[in-house]
């Protein structure tokens, strides 16, 4: 167990290094000086044990080391990649937050995430470029509008902006969407959530590096975790149900830790599986595409859940296009050519005048998807082994809040009561989250 | 475009097919407990190697098969086993075809 | 200074057709078979556009499709390739990235805080004050590149094809006609895409023997009967070989998306040449040797006037030979292999005036023409597994281990003579030719419908062809100066080394911080630059660099051609032309269209519970059940007893999925022994059939049933009210309809109107005294018209979807997915006497036997809710709370105002605390305020013993 | 009664074929009538993705356990009555819920495969053979069924899908009308 200090004396002891701070003012220096600016991260050799070992270099796990060392002065950290940091979906997401969920332990866990993006640039120090431009999830039918009435109505209760509109004001916010009522699936209504918004989000991985190394973390990129160890636990190996996780063996070495967090989304499955535990994910692959920039012309995240799509225009003009994860399970992440023409046919469906824009580059990442549509987070059968997965299609906006759950829940040895719905446990109990109420209603 | 070979049809597109999960068998309902049955439910191996998985060929002979694909690879395994009695839990919202950003 | 030349022998220009078009609100004339560029510069216009960071002036670089600075916007289509795209008369071209004119851009300011200008400098600026970001975030979104969209532009006519041939050859150089004229010889069907508008790749550019020998190679594959799409390209290449095609010269069509299932792909694209890194190398005036040498050869433009050429290979050396022979004075010529480069570029910002060389001696030109190698475009082969591999000695990268159904030929592999090219092309025909032999009879054998083959499946042709080399060439990449890398994203050498020092050291995070490689040539000019730089910065080889991942398009692809023809099915009954014809307002329910209500709702209730009303009810799934098997089979589906249903009744019954979840309900008739007609809700009806074939396939494949999907094979008209009896009478001879003869949850079959094998059974969701009936589809108008007809005194009239809605609300029937979710176990349903525990098996019971017993934890129940307020109705989805908190207890999932009995009435999900009839509860409304109702004791508003429908 | 009722079709708008593009008609009103046995059987001696014809009725495997019997009311009905089955066969009229399309002429395969990803080569799709795919995204029957010499497909369909089906299939045609702008 960590000593505990006060929070202040925690802080400054973790803050062993202090990292020229960037600003505008400091560019023009270096500019002048022609000197460079010093390495985001060290790139330090791996020893052989640590007390926290993160497996997983993106937003989560990078914000689980962070807040671990930042707020709770646990800074024998190490985050372990296999490749190299934000390479998993953190480092290929369409970059949407918002906090407009169903149902109101969601929305609350949410809401916390955008809070900490909101000053993420000033609080980890570099520009993540949050664009608050407001998110539209179209209704094309009755029982849509329905459905978005009812997150409408949780999130006003949460204190949240989020009203249903009309196609007029529709139009008015996008007018680049056909919003008249003769096309195939006429847009009836929208949930408007003027705080959504995207964010850049390879920043926002280099935020957090940034700011764990300055705070003592080490990260480890192109060191693959191959195996955990465990003792006392009821399968082979010991390892299981009742075990207690004693290291990890990577392809650059054995190390012992204390405690171990799978932060490997769409691998959560085979690293639970090392420790001899099976999880309720699936993998399947989510695909992305970005078309040739052009000049602005769409100013918020649009999305339309009955044609599985959803766009924004980057500040460099391209337009960011995700749907819905491949239909079958697959750790391949070629991507797919029916991904692009579904993709194409459902946004021309929205906005006709893109037709003569060009699609530039595909890919996928891989999703960890689990039944209820929400994460698997906290404590595991086995002992000092902690999981932040399950994030699906969705977890890029999470990954501030679930770092900072994590870390208190690490540090404090306790479920912290906004990650408490999603336990592993409710899946033993049959008691789901209510986010999959509405995915399955209005067909 | 995957090619998934179909025991009636020879090789499909996988548009032409639907997919039907991880095989698994279904416990006994008169004896089960709370956690065999949840597992059946929930719980999945999801490998990255070969998997026992069941198709539908519902574009096509409109006939359920088990066949081994390969997750890294997508490469079948020859031949595929013709009617599988691993039925999947369906209806409970959990279409991987959704999911929002 | 004239730029066009005289006429040439291979020139492609038709001399006899002048096109008149428009630059920038200036007027030009070019000839057919121009370039927009070639036709510019034959115009004198050298500068095509403004580099994205620093505004910098741009001429041509490579004078094709991957010319990074030549983008141009025409008319309202954005991006146009300029050098690539064909000169069309009355064109309006205009340049794209620069303001408000090409020639003063206010932009270029940027340029002098160029050193400011880091890459990722935005990442350590605009942090504080924060609320400062958003309007920094608006200047730095008007800095995005690119042409303009038009919010009119529609989506033009395209359209798909999908094809199978035996071969498809990526690339339509020398190496790829003769492997594509050696499959076809060989028998093989053979489709040759090339991405130019000529056949003959590199040698449409080369000498007039280079052209001889193209245009035989193209004439001999139209004689072998090779399919030749030009201006397309293979832009990806998926699992199992399924090829993707951009075509964009299809008559008629837009661009077309070619989806072709191919045995074999040949991957010939040749080689795309690098440009080199020194100072001032994105200046108008540089660009490679290949740029240069079309623009003579083909297009007959002289580049220049006074040119130095730095060669590294023969192709410099014939850009010499070329530029001489278009009167372009020869400054200097600098021979990499010896040695010799450049150092720098320098000029005006609009041109270049003189080059430097090493020594710091400088050389006046206006031209300054590079050769130093090439990026090897292993894109499609990357994409069916391969991991090139990068050789100093050659100086590119080559394919390592490629899949049996792909083959690479040309100048991909290696070098050599032009004949020894077009052998290598020739082997891999042949080789392609013999696996899509084989590849042809495993398929033949196994696709059950195909022609058996005869003869043993002939083994996989192992790969026995010669090899090319690979000839020496230098390794050039940077000169000792910096220069522009990556064009089109204005990222210099030096940007690279700063990030790499910064700790974007691997090739990804250095591709990423920088945008090198992430603009609209993707990597095929700037990959091997970028990584030989990073090489330098980390003191490693090329080939420990890496590369970044090729993805799909190889070259971009218009959405209007990935969407195509837009075929979103829709689905209609048999009456939907009369609906159509009487003021349907309809409503999409999935891919139906049905009537929502002809104008009044309300009136159309009132009707129905006085007088008489008929519903199209068609899309109401439907599943024709045969065999002695199938009492087992609803046993297994529903939740509740079907054993001993007599024949002539029908039952309802609520399906749960294995968790437990209500997932469909409807009423299931015995129509004779073996024989039962179920209905399904119309969402479900796809669902329902699929679920019922899994167990029936799966888990009990020794039942005998045989489930067949009649959905609409029979038109489905609910005729509801009180005066349906005396109605359907009128037009029903065979059967009793009377209330002893044809109870409440009978069926019968007979003939209506003159249509026989009908069904008609006594249920309703109204809550009316109905008759559902269903007549076969082809017959369905005439029966409803004649119930129109033969009604008119009793007051019949249609109603829609509205009314039904409204009905079975007053009656307290729960719709599944509405007023139950995702979550709503079936005891939430109320329906607890319909979940049989005592049968052996059924979907979803251990579930609903743990959510029944004993300790279960609470689950919401259905309640029916009447607002105080008679007159308001409560939006559905409004929240139900705990009063005076915020706490969530319940949720409004139908309401309306009934017209029936003048007041609002809901049903809704409360947790059992608010479930007790007469308990008060609050509403909270969408506008904020709050509002109270009460529970009932029933779920029917109206009518609660059901006397109406049981009359 | 007063009216004699009369089959109509799904297809309300047929549109006239452009001149040399392939023939699309609508035989819907052709009696249908689906024969189900158990997989591995061969109640009609048709296998699985073949067809045969009898006395004008066409016999088609269309699935493991199902066999199309198309042609005249009389004619199938005749058939039927003519061969034994056993008591595991059922018979199912599906001539209303099945929409009947034909497409014939020497493009017509080119036609098809714009919507339709089944390889139509005369080697993997022969005349007389069968086989179920997604044609313009409805899942459909198609059946090789040559004409005069020249090739014909019947597609057949759910019959909600008839007159979009029908404007799909027409849509694919007219690229091979003389009308058709060329290169
Ligand atoms: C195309 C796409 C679009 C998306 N769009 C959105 C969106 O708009 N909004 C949103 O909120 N979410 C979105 N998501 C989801 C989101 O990207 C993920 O949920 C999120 O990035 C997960 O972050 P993570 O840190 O948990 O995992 P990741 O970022 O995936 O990181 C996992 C890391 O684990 C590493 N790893 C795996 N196995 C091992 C091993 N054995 N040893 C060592 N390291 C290992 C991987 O290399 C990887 O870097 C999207 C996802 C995709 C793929
Ligand atoms: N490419 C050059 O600049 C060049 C110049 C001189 C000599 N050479 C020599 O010629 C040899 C190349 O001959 P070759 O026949 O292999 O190539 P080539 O360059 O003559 O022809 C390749 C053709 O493939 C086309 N292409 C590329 N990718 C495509 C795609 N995805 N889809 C459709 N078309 C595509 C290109 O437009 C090009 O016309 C090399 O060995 C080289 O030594 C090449
Ligand atoms: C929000 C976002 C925007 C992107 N924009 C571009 C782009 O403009 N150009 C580009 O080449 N790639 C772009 N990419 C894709 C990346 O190049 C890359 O494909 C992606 O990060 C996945 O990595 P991989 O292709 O190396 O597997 C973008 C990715 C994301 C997540
Ligand atoms: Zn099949």
């Amino acid at each position: 167990m960590p000593v505990r200090l006060s929070a202040v004396i925690r802080r400054s002891l973790a803050k062993r290094r202090l990292a020229p701070r960037y600003s505008g003012a400091g560019l023009l220096w270096r500019g002048v000086r022609n000197s460079s600016w010093p390495r985001v991260w060290r790139e330090p050799p791996l020893k052989k044990s640590y007390d926290v070992v993160v497996i997983g270099g993106g937003v989560h796990g990078l914000a689980t080391a962070y807040y671990l060392a930042a707020n709770h002065g646990i800074t024998d950290v190490a985050v372990l990649d296999k490749a190299y940091l934000g390479s998993g979906g953190s480092g290929r997401n369409t970059a949407i937050v918002r906090s407009n969920y169903l149902t109101p332990e969601g929305v609350a866990f949410y809401d916390r995430s955008l809070e900490l993006y909101n000053t993420m640039s000033a609080d980890l120090n570099l520009n993540v470029m949050f664009s608050e431009r407001g998110h539209l999830t179209l209704a094309h039918t009755d029982s849509a509008v329905r459905t978005m009435r009812w997150r409408a109505e949780v999130n006003k209760l949460q204190n949240i902006d989020s009203s249903v509109i009309g196609p007029a004001e529709i139009s008015r916010i996008a007018p680049s969407l056909d919003t008249s009522p003769n096309t195939r699936y006429p847009i009836l209504a929208a949930l408007y959530h003027p705080p959504g918004g995207t964010i850049r989000h390879d920043a926002v991985v280099w935020a957090y590096a940034r700011a764990a190394d300055a705070h003592g973390v080490d990260m480890h990129q192109k060191t693959e975790v191959i195996d955990i160890t465990c003792e006392g636990g009821e399968g082979p190996d010991g390892k299981g149900p009742g075990a207690k996780v004693t290291g990890v063996c990577t392809s650059k070495g054995d190390v012992s830790a204390r405690v171990v967090i799978n932060c490997t989304a769409g691998w959560a499955g085979l690293i639970a599986a090392m420790a001899g535990l099976k999880l309720p994910i699936t993998t399947h692959p989510l695909q992305a595409a970005v078309t040739e920039p052009v000049k602005v012309f769409l100013p918020t995240v649009v999305v339309s859940g009955s044609l599985h799509v959803y766009v924004s225009q980057t500040d460099r003009g391209e337009l960011v296009f995700g749907a819905s994860v491949d239909p079958f399970a697959t750790y391949d992440m070629g991507g797919t050519l029916d991904f692009t023409e579904e993709l194409a046919g459902h946004v021309l469906e929205l906005m006709p005048a893109v037709s003569e824009m060009r699609l530039l580059r595909q890919w996928a990442g891989l999703c960890d998807i689990t039944p209820d549509y929400s994460p698997v987070m906290g404590f595991t059968p086995v002992e000092g082994f902690l999981c932040d997965v399950g994030w699906g299609t969705y977890g890029f906006k999470a990954g501030p809040v679930s770092g900072e759950q994590l870390a208190k829940c690490v540090a404090e040895q306790a479920t912290p009561e906004l990650i408490s719905p999603f336990a592993l446990s409710r899946f033993d109990s049959g008691m789901l989250v209510g986010e999959k109420g509405a995915a399955a209603v209005g067909h | 475009m995957l090619l998934v070979p179909c025991p009636h049809c020879g090789p499909r597109n996988s548009a032409d097919m639907s997919y039907q999960g991880e095989a698994s068998s279904r416990p006994d309902p008169s004896s089960t407990t709370p956690t065999e049955w949840r597992e059946y439910l929930y719980m999945k191996h999801n490998p990255a190697g070969w998997l026992r998985e069941n198709w539908y060929c519902s574009s096509g002979c409109r006939r359920f098969f088990t066949v081994e694909r390969h997750t890294v690879t997508s490469e079948f395994r020859e031949p595929p086993l013709p009617g599988s009695k691993t039925p999947r839990p369906t209806g409970d919202g959990a279409d991987p075809a959704r999911g929002a950003p | 200074m004239i730029r066009r030349l005289e006429p040439r022998s291979g020139e492609v220009i038709d001399r006899a057709t002048p096109l008149k078009f428009t630059w920038n609100s200036k007027k030009h004339i070019g000839y057919a078979g121009d370039t927009i560029v070639s036709a510019l510069l034959a115009n004198n216009e050298s500068v095509f556009s403004r580099s994205m960071k620093y505004h910098r002036r741009r001429g041509v670089l490579t004078a094709d499709y991957w010319d990074p600075n030549t983008m141009v916007q025409v008319g309202t289509e954005p991006n146009v390739r300029g050098a690539h795209r064909l000169l069309e008369a009355d064109m309006l071209v205009s340049a794209q990235n620069a303001w408000p004119s090409l020639d003063f851009d206010v932009k270029a300011a940027n340029g002098l805080f160029g050193r400011f200008l880091t890459a990722g400098f935005y990442y350590k600026t605009f942090i504080k004050p924060q609320r400062l970001w958003p309007a920094y975030e608006k200047v730095l979104a008007r800095f995005a590149p690119g042409g303009v969209v038009d919010l009119n532009t529609p989506h033009g006519y395209h359209d798909k094809r999908y094809c199978h041939p035996d071969v498809v050859v990526a690339g339509g150089g020398p190496a790829g006609l003769a492997a594509a004229i050696s499959a076809a010889q060989a028998g093989m069907n053979v489709m040759l895409v090339e991405h130019n508008h000529h056949l003959g790749g590199h040698l449409r550019w080369g000498t007039d023997e280079d052209r001889a020998v193209a245009d035989e190679l193209e004439a001999t594959a139209r004689m072998a009967g090779v399919e030749i799409l030009t201006d397309s390209t293979v832009t990806g290449r998926y699992d199992d070989n399924w090829i993707a095609v951009s075509q964009r010269n299809h008559p008629g069509v837009v661009e077309r998306l070619i989806k072709a299932r191919a045995k074999i792909l040949v991957v010939a694209p040749g080689l795309i040449e690098r440009p080199y890194v020194f100072a001032g190398n994105d200046l108008p005036g540089v660009m490679l040797s290949g740029a240069a040498r079309r623009l003579i050869n083909m297009y007959a433009v002289r580049p220049g006037n006074r040119g130095v050429v730095l060669t590294a290979n023969a192709d410099g050396d014939a850009a010499v030979v070329d530029l001489e022979r278009a009167g372009v004075e020869i400054a200097a010529v600098l021979d990499a292999r010896a040695g010799e480069t450049i150092s720098k570029a320098s000029g005006s910002s609009r041109h270049l005036n003189s080059v430097t060389l090493l020594d710091g001696s400088t050389v006046k030109a206006d031209l300054l023409v590079t050769a130093v190698g090439w990026t090897a475009p292993t894109s499609l082969l990357n994409m069916a597994g391969d991991r090139p591999c990068y050789s100093p000695k050659a100086a590119r990268f080559f394919s390592t281990a490629l899949p049996d159904n792909v083959i690479a030929t040309g100048g991909i592999v290696g070098d050599g003579r032009l004949d020894e090219l077009i052998a290598h092309g020739a082997s891999s025909g042949e080789l392609a030719a013999e696996r899509a032999a084989a590849v042809k009879h495993r398929l033949r054998s196994t696709v059950t419908r195909a022609q058996t083959p005869e003869g043993p499946e002939p083994p996989m042709p192992a790969d026995h062809r010669d090899g090319l080399c690979k000839a020496p060439h230098p390794e050039l990449y940077r000169s000792d100066t910096h220069g522009m890398v990556d064009f089109s994203e204005d990222v210099g050498s030096k940007d690279l080394l700063s990030a790499a020092a910064e700790g974007f050291d691997s090739v990804e995070l250095l591709k990423r911080f920088t945008t090198a490689t992430m603009g609209p040539s993707q990597g095929k000019l700037e990959t091997v630059n970028t990584v030989a730089v990073l090489g330098e910065a980390r003191g490693e080889s090329i080939e420990e660099v890496g590369t970044t991942v090729w993805r799909p398009p190889y070259a971009p692809i218009s959405l209007g051609a990935l969407a195509g023809r837009v075929f979103e099915p829709v689905r209609v009954s048999s009456l939907h032309e009369w609906h159509t014809a009487n003021n349907m307002k309809p409503i999409l329910a999935g891919q139906w269209i049905r009537p929502d209500h002809y104008g009044d709702p309300a009136a159309e209730v009132t009707n129905v519970r006085t007088n008489v009303g008929i519903i199209d009810v068609t899309p109401l799934g439907k599943l024709d059940l045969r065999g002695p098997d199938v009492p087992r089979l609803l046993n297994l589906l529903y939740t509740n007893e079907w054993s001993k249903l007599p024949v002539g009744r029908v039952r309802y019954g609520m399906m749960c999925a294995e968790d437990g979840v209500v997932a469909d309900d409807g009423v299931t008739g015995r129509l004779g022994e073996d024989h039962y007609l179920m209905t399904t809700t119309s969402s479900g009806a796809g669902q329902i059939w699929q679920w019922a074939e899994m167990w029936l396939q799966t888990e009990h494949p020794d039942w005998q049933v045989h489930v067949t999907p009649v959905t609409t094979g029979y038109t489905s008209i609910n005729i509801a009210g009180p005066r349906s009896r005396d109605l359907l009478t009128r037009l029903v001879d065979d059967v009793d309809l009377s209330p002893v003869a044809f109870e409440y949850m009978n069926v019968r079959s007979g003939t209506i109107a003159g249509v026989a094998d009908c069904f008609m059974w006594r249920i309703g969701f109204t809550g009316e005294l109905s008759f559902e009936i269903h007549v076969p589809a082809g017959f369905g108008l005439h029966v409803w018209e004649q119930l129109i007809e033969k009604g008119a005194d009793l007051g019949v009239g249609p109603f829609g979807l509205e009314a039904q809605r409204i009905m079975r609300l007053e009656k307290g029937h729960f719709i599944v997915g509405q007023d139950t979710d995702g979550l709503t176990k079936a005891p939430t349903t109320g329906l607890t006497p319909l979940i049989r525990l005592d049968k052996a098996d059924f979907a979803g019971k251990p579930e609903l036997e743990w959510s029944l017993g004993a300790g279960a934890p609470e689950l919401p129940v259905l309640v029916a809710i009447r607002p105080t307020d008679p007159q308001l109705v409560p939006d559905e989805a409004c929240q139900i709370l705990r009063k005076g908190t915020a706490e969530i207890v319940g949720r409004i999932t139908s309401s309306r105002f009934s017209p029936t009995l003048g007041r609002s009435v809901c049903l809704g999900q409360v947790t059992p605390e608010f479930a007790a009839a007469g308990t008060e509860i609050t509403v909270r409304l969408c506008d904020g305020s709050d509002t109270t109702a009460t529970v009932m004791q029933h779920h029917a508003h109206f009518d609660p013993e059901g006397v109406r429908l049981r009359g | 009664m007063a009216d004699q009722p009369q089959f109509r079709s799904s297809v309300t708008n047929p549109v006239a074929t452009p001149a040399g593009a392939p023939a699309l008609t609508d035989e819907s009103s052709l009696t249908k009538v689906s024969v189900r046995a158990r997989v591995g059987a061969s109640p009609l001696g048709v296998d699985f993705t073949r067809t045969d014809r009898r006395d004008g009725v066409l016999i088609a495997g269309i699935r493991p356990d199902e066999w199309l019997l198309l042609g005249a009311g009389a004619g199938v009905e005749a058939l039927l009555a003519g061969t034994e089955f056993d008591g595991s066969v059922n018979r199912i009229d599906v001539t209303h819920s099945r929409l009947c399309l034909r497409l014939s002429g020497v493009c017509s395969a080119s036609a098809l495969e714009k919507v339709c990803s089944l390889d139509f080569d005369d080697t993997m799709f022969p005349d007389g053979a069968t086989g179920s795919a997604s044609v313009a995204k409805v899942s459909s029957d198609l059946i090789r069924d040559d004409q005069d010499g020249e090739p014909s497909y019947l597609i057949l369909a759910d019959r909600s899908f008839g007159q979009y089906l029908y404007d799909a299939i027409h849509d694919t045609t007219t690229e091979f009308s003389s009308a058709w702008p060329s290169s």
